[in-house]
């Protein structure tokens, strides 16, 4: 019994000290919801690592207009649950001005209504379609639309004559909102998949499914759909099963250590992604050369680990949202506004063409189509 | 289904099975000698693979396995000497309570030393699309080295159990604890061999299975889930069920791709094992009027 | 009664700490309170049932889910396209189904929130039995490791079926009206009602468990814990016993999933993982067991502390140190052993 | 008869625990089964009681056949038992153990215990007080608060002896009820359960201390290997050749 009442006095008391209340600072507050652990880690991690060494950069020069940015990431361990806490916590409590993230298309789907309703500019990092359609007010997204990823990949399949495929996917909401695309785009660009399976982002051996796919001789070409680390497996099963179809990759694909995993493997694949990857490859007077080489240098000497398009997309987040303070001023619905109108941005991803239907703004030139050549991404020419 | 797409899977479904049952082995090891389910035995594996490929970086392929193995076996005890040796007679549910926190600290602890990527060994022969031909199947020669090498690991534990005096030592202990400790045996070392010794095959495993399943900080739990069912569709305690118990469930599952989508495999196989915990809780292998006087 | 004392001061820290919001100008503490008040609903449950009637069980997750999705999934899913079959015609006329418009504005139909609830909660039950006569014959590793088994099936399903959303899981779920003026969201309007609807239902909880153990129930499930086989041969039906509190425990985290769901706005299947169900037996080991106050505070307190994310990238880590220390150290919680000695040594000196 | 044993068999793999085992127990008597260690005397408890099933032979009680029903469901029906190794619940006072055999004489079920309905709180009161009065009875009273597993030994085994009278059985199995008490302890034992016999309550007991049980029975069974090799008046068993070849014999060498 003196046990049950000394639990509920320290109960009282504990929640007395949460409720102190914290000392708003001047400067202009960022925070960011990422998966730095758990499942999405892959993503979240090298995202919050880009956002830290960006504002490091950005203070070390005085921030914006003399406003100096203070950086609050909370690791969400890809938990929807913790992202809507977050959410919340960030606008109301620390009165952030702005959200970048969360990395998976399931956490920002959960805090895309909290973020309108705190009337707060959500720049989210997941690909999911439905991020930006419908348009929310105050919900951008920086990655890639799967419509254009998807759209791309079919285009140079029809220039390959290929038009019988099978789907492999992923468990996950990248790996389903592709396939979701892939289903619905494929009957207009008169391609036909004939066989869909999906696969658990935790696999570590799909030769039984490859083998099985590998059997139906009418299969032209595979698109493996997937962000996680299996995907490198389905390369090697494949290719181990003497199966010798052209694999297609989404642009989860952009990140060299899937290469290194799948080493001769992954020789040949072809895949759509923004040009960060080939930065160094590119012409000097490609307009994203600049960008992508700095911020690909400065990621590989400070983090020593090669960059990848998932750290691009947050560091295109906050760039647009810097660009967008510097135009409009420390004012969110001016901010908002500014973002909503930017044009002829310069990312990681692509040319960012902003308007008040298109909150993702990049178009069809953002996608190139890229193989991998020497253990290295090349640009794919046909 | 043609020649060549049967044993495709035959092949795939002896991978996954020979693994199983190495991590089902592992756990029987350690509830043999102490009667605890070790629910970090799938830790071990990873740190293995882990550990190995760390040491690569300055070490030739074998000798960094070897130093992996060690490592993980001296981690194995340390786990032992740390959280389980001193605790008097503690209850199935703490312990089943402190080996996952075992299992939870070293997997975060993994994360954070390794980072979150992904990593594997290089291929023993070959590179990643080397393939030999076997009954009409196209196979990494890694499959045939994680085989062998499992087989191998199979058949010396045996020989140890039967022919050394530790092994007929920790028969003993596993038989009767109390009568052993008469006989002289130091019980509480033949507990931390157990670890030891199921922590060592376990790396083993992890090492030869790296460079086909890759090894991430994460792969853990699912490997012990997987060798848990092995070990209780096997009959808890006995290591050669777990062999044929494991081949089972792998070739269950490799099998099963052919009938339902491959999202529904995990739960197959642990709807497998729910139903042989209803239904025969002593195992497929099992007897049960020996199960019945185990301690629970 | 001297039992109904912590309840009291329970009731008063709700209504304390609400002021307290206000008077500091820091409503923003009652979402993460509001969303603790109904992990917290899980937490006493399991309570009850490993500390008091001893079963442990690694999947009450698995039931969380189980609410919780159900309850999305009915709230959410636009049966439009199935108009014309009899059966959703039929609840149609019953008044069960909602109308509405879309996000994009076309027509959307959807299973009423109390419709939806009910039967979420009533598949919760059909579960709980069904699992709950085999699984409970079972003991030690082997009951660990079926209730880990049905959590896994449940995480596997939530993944694999489209109708659950898959990774994505479900999002955009509606309000719960529950009363005119009170109703089950995140809205900013309403954090206050639902804050102390949450609580109260904390509240009224832990006034059910209470009673349950201080009554004949109470006193055969601590003796099924203690001596299951004397128990038996003392004319307790032991297997209806330990399954009635299994079904319980699973109602009161299905309820707790269908209501933060309506809460979040939407469920994922994280909260069906196997990490959730070992973290709920985590806090109620740390709570002491058998201890259902001891449960709810540490419940209480971790779960604010990492809602809020301030252990950021060591959660799990920190859950699973904090099992080990407690375990080795401390079998019989937190609140168990120290406090509660602290707490007798100053009554003694007092008197 | 208000217990019927018929050729009552239990196997454990290939130790033949009980083997064909018959005999009856009338109402109003003291019954001693006696043998040797291991002849299957807590074996044939654990068959009566319920807690083991029998491979064959069947058991009636109050003319029903019990058999192959659960323990709960048997010491509903009147028949309650100690335990060689007694049995408490920990963590409980010894009121509280007392109180669980009040169990099947009581009724308060899940949902009007939560609702803590007025009627269970009668229900409480009357089980308690009914619990107190078996405490005192046995001179245990000023225990009542003490946690069961602390007491003494010889406290215990009378919790337990409480425990099982709170039951109200018409049939009492005691497992060796003077294991580890003293002479005078054994005594106090034996008046007890003869006290409690004439109370109405049937007692059938197994027991190795010779004297409790020839002073006590009125009649006794002797087990051998899980055979029954004799039955009888406590005199007909002292001067039975075979039980004193088996038994005795074995017992004074």
């Amino acid at each position: 019994m003196k046990r049950s009442v000394t639990a509920t006095i320290i109960m009282l008391a504990a929640s007395l000290a949460l409720s102190v209340s914290m000392a708003c600072a001047e400067t202009i507050k960022i925070g960011a919801i990422l998966a730095m652990t758990g499942p999405a880690s892959f993503l979240g991690a090298p995202e919050a690592r880009t956002l830290e060494m960006l504002a490091e950069e950005l203070n070390a020069k005085g921030g914006i207009g003399g406003n100096k940015i203070e950086l609050i990431i909370k690791d969400s361990g890809g938990n929807p649950e913790k992202a809507i806490s977050f959410a919340k916590q960030l606008i109301e409590e620390e009165k952030v001005f702005a959200i970048i993230g969360p990395s998976t298309s399931g956490e920002t789907l959960k805090i895309k209504q909290i973020c309108e309703d705190g009337k707060t500019i959500l720049l989210s990092c997941a690909a999911a379609e439905q991020i930006v359609n419908p348009v929310a007010k105050y919900v951008f997204k920086t990655p890639q639309k799967d419509s254009q990823v998807v759209q791309a990949i079919f285009e140079t399949m029809k220039a390959n004559k290929i038009s019988k495929i099978a789907v492999l996917a992923s468990n996950t909401g990248f790996g389903q909102a592709g396939k979701g695309q892939i289903e619905k785009q494929a009957p207009e660009s008169g391609i036909q998949v004939l066989a869909t399976e999906v696969y658990d982002s935790k696999a570590t051996d799909l030769s039984a499914i490859v083998a099985k796919l590998a059997a139906n001789k009418e299969i032209q070409a595979v698109i493996n759909w997937s962000i996680e680390p299996a995907q490198a497996i389905v390369l090697k099963n494949a290719r181990q099963a003497g199966w010798n179809v052209p694999i297609y990759q989404s642009h989860g694909f952009g990140n060299i250590k899937y290469v290194e995993a799948a080493g001769v493997a992954a020789e040949g694949v072809i895949f759509p992604a923004g040009r960060l990857l080939i930065a160094d490859k590119l012409a000097d007077k490609h307009p994203q050369k600049a960008v992508l080489v700095k911020y690909t240098k400065d990621y590989e000497t400070k983090f020593k680990e090669e960059a990848s398009t998932f750290g691009g997309h947050a560091y295109d987040a906050f760039k647009i949202l810097c660009r967008g303070i510097e135009q409009a001023g420390a004012n969110k619905e001016k901010v908002r506004d500014a973002i909503e109108n930017m044009k002829g941005f310069v990312g990681t991803a692509g040319v960012f063409n902003f308007s008040p239907t298109d909150h993702n703004g990049l178009g069809q030139d953002s996608v190139t189509m890229l193989t991998v050549k020497g253990g290295n991404f090349v640009e794919y020419k046909k | 289904m043609t020649l060549e797409l049967f044993s495709q899977y035959l092949l795939a479904g002896v991978t996954y099975g020979i693994i199983y049952a190495i991590v089902g082995i592992g756990f029987n090891i350690i509830y043999n000698t102490t009667g605890i389910i070790n629910f970090a035995q799938g830790e071990f594996v990873m740190l293995g693979g882990m550990i190995a490929i760390s040491m690569h970086q300055w070490l030739p392929l074998p000798l960094a396995i070897v130093a992996a193995v060690l490592l993980v076996m001296l981690i194995g005890a340390l786990v032992e000497i740390l959280f389980i040796r001193w605790l008097d007679r503690p209850s199935v549910l703490r312990m089943i309570i402190i080996t996952i926190g075992i299992s939870i600290l070293v997997r975060e602890a993994a994360l954070h030393i390794w980072g979150e990527g992904v990593r594997s060994l290089p291929y023993f022969v070959g590179n990643e699309i080397t393939t030999v031909r076997i009954m009409g199947a196209r196979v990494s020669p890694q499959v045939l080295w994680v085989i062998g090498v499992c087989t191998v690991m199979v058949l010396a534990l045996s020989l140890f159990f039967k022919y050394t005096l530790q092994g007929k030592k920790m028969q003993a202990c596993a038989a009767n604890r109390v009568a052993a400790t008469l006989c002289g045996i130091s019980t509480k070392n033949m507990v931390t061999l157990s670890f030891m010794l199921s922590a060592g095959i376990g790396a083993l495993a992890g090492c030869v299975m790296s460079p086909i399943t890759y090894s991430q900080y994460d792969i853990g739990t699912g490997l012990a889930i997987k060798g848990f069912t092995v070990a209780i569709l096997g009959g808890l305690g006995s290591s050669m069920a777990a062999v044929a118990a494991g081949l089972l469930l792998g070739l269950i599952e490799s099998f099963s791709v052919s009938v339902v989508p491959l999202a529904f495999q995990d739960a197959i196989s642990i709807s497998l094992l729910l139903a042989i915990l209803f239904l025969r809780p002593h195992g497929l292998f099992g007897n049960k009027d020996a199960a019945d006087l185990k301690e629970f | 009664m001297k039992r109904h004392l912590p309840l009291g001061l329970l009731v008063l820290a709700i209504i304390g700490v609400q002021l307290l919001t206000r008077a500091t100008d820091t409503a923003f503490y009652l979402t993460p309170l509001t969303m603790t008040a109904y992990y917290s609903l899980v937490i006493v449950g399991l309570c009850l049932l490993m500390g008091y009637a001893g079963q442990i069980s690694l999947g009450h997750a698995g039931f969380f889910a189980i609410g919780g999705y159900l309850s999305a999934m009915l709230t959410t899913k636009n049966l439009v396209p199935f108009k014309d079959n009899s059966l959703i015609s039929l609840c149609d006329e019953l008044g069960l189904l909602v109308h509405g418009q879309d996000m994009f504005g076309s027509a959307f139909t959807h299973v009423q929130p109390w419709a939806a609830c009910g039967c979420a909660i009533l598949v919760t039950i059909v579960v709980a039995y069904a699992i709950g006569i085999p699984v409970l014959k079972l003991k030690g590793h082997y009951l660990a490791m079926a209730t880990l088994g049905f959590g896994i099936i449940v995480y596997r399903l939530a993944l694999a079926f489209p109708l659950f959303g898959e990774a994505d899981g479900i999002s955009d779920v509606p309000g719960f009206p529950l009363l005119p003026g009170l109703s089950v969201s995140g809205d900013f309007s309403s954090r206050v009602s639902n804050y102390y609807l949450a609580w109260g239902m904390v509240a009224l909880a832990m006034w059910l468990l209470v009673n349950l153990i201080h009554s004949r129930v109470g006193r055969a499930l601590k003796a099924i814990h203690g001596a299951e086989g004397a128990a038996n041969a003392t004319g307790i039906n032991t297997a209806r016993y330990k399954l009635n509190t299994f079904v319980i425990s699973a109602v009161l985290a299905s309820v707790a999933g269908i209501f933060l769901t309506h809460y979040n706005g939407g469920i994922g299947p994280s909260e069906a993982g196997i990490m959730k169900s070992v973290r709920y037996v985590a806090i109620v080991a740390i709570g002491g067991m058998a201890n259902l106050w001891g449960a709810l505070t540490m419940g209480a307190l971790l779960n604010i502390m990492s809602l809020r994310g301030m252990f950021g990238s060591y959660d799990d880590a920190v859950f699973g140190a904090i099992l080990i220390v407690i375990m080795l150290f401390a079998p019989q919680g937190l609140l168990g052993i120290s406090l509660s000695a602290t707490f007798k040594r100053i009554l003694r000196r007092g008197e | 008869m208000l217990l019927e044993i018929k050729n009552l068999s239990r196997r454990f793999g290939g130790l033949q625990a009980v083997s064909d085992a018959s005999f009856s127990v009338r109402q109003g008597m003291i019954k001693a089964v006696i043998g040797p260690n291991g002849a299957g005397k807590t074996t044939l408890f654990n068959l009566i009681s319920g807690t083991l099933l029998p491979s064959s032979g069947a058991i009636h009680f109050k003319g029903q056949p019990i058999h192959g029903l659960p323990p709960y469901r048997i010491a509903r029906l009147g028949m309650a038992r100690t335990y060689q190794n007694i049995k408490l619940y920990p963590g409980m006072t010894a009121l509280e153990n007392v109180m669980v055999g009040r169990h099947c004489r009581s009724r308060a079920g899940f949902i009007s215990g939560m609702l803590s309905l007025p009627w269970t709180k009668k229900e409480e009161n009357a089980s308690r007080a009914a619990a107190l009065e078996l405490l005192a009875l046995l001179d245990i009273a000023d225990l009542a608060e003490v946690e069961a597993t602390s007491l003494a030994f010889g406290q215990q085994r009378a919790v337990e002896f409480a425990r099982a009278l709170a039951m109200e059985p018409e049939l009492l199995l005691l497992d060796e009820p003077a294991a580890g008490l003293n002479i005078y302890e054994t005594a106090e034992v034996a008046r007890l359960i003869t006290k409690i016999n004439e109370q109405g309550i049937t007692v059938l007991l197994v027991e190795h201390d010779m004297s409790l049980v020839m002073d006590i029975s009125h009649e006794i069974v002797v087990l051998s290997f899980g055979e029954k090799i004799a039955e009888g008046t406590p005199s007909e068993i002292q001067h039975n050749k075979e039980v004193i070849r088996i038994y005795l014999g074995e017992d004074d060498a």
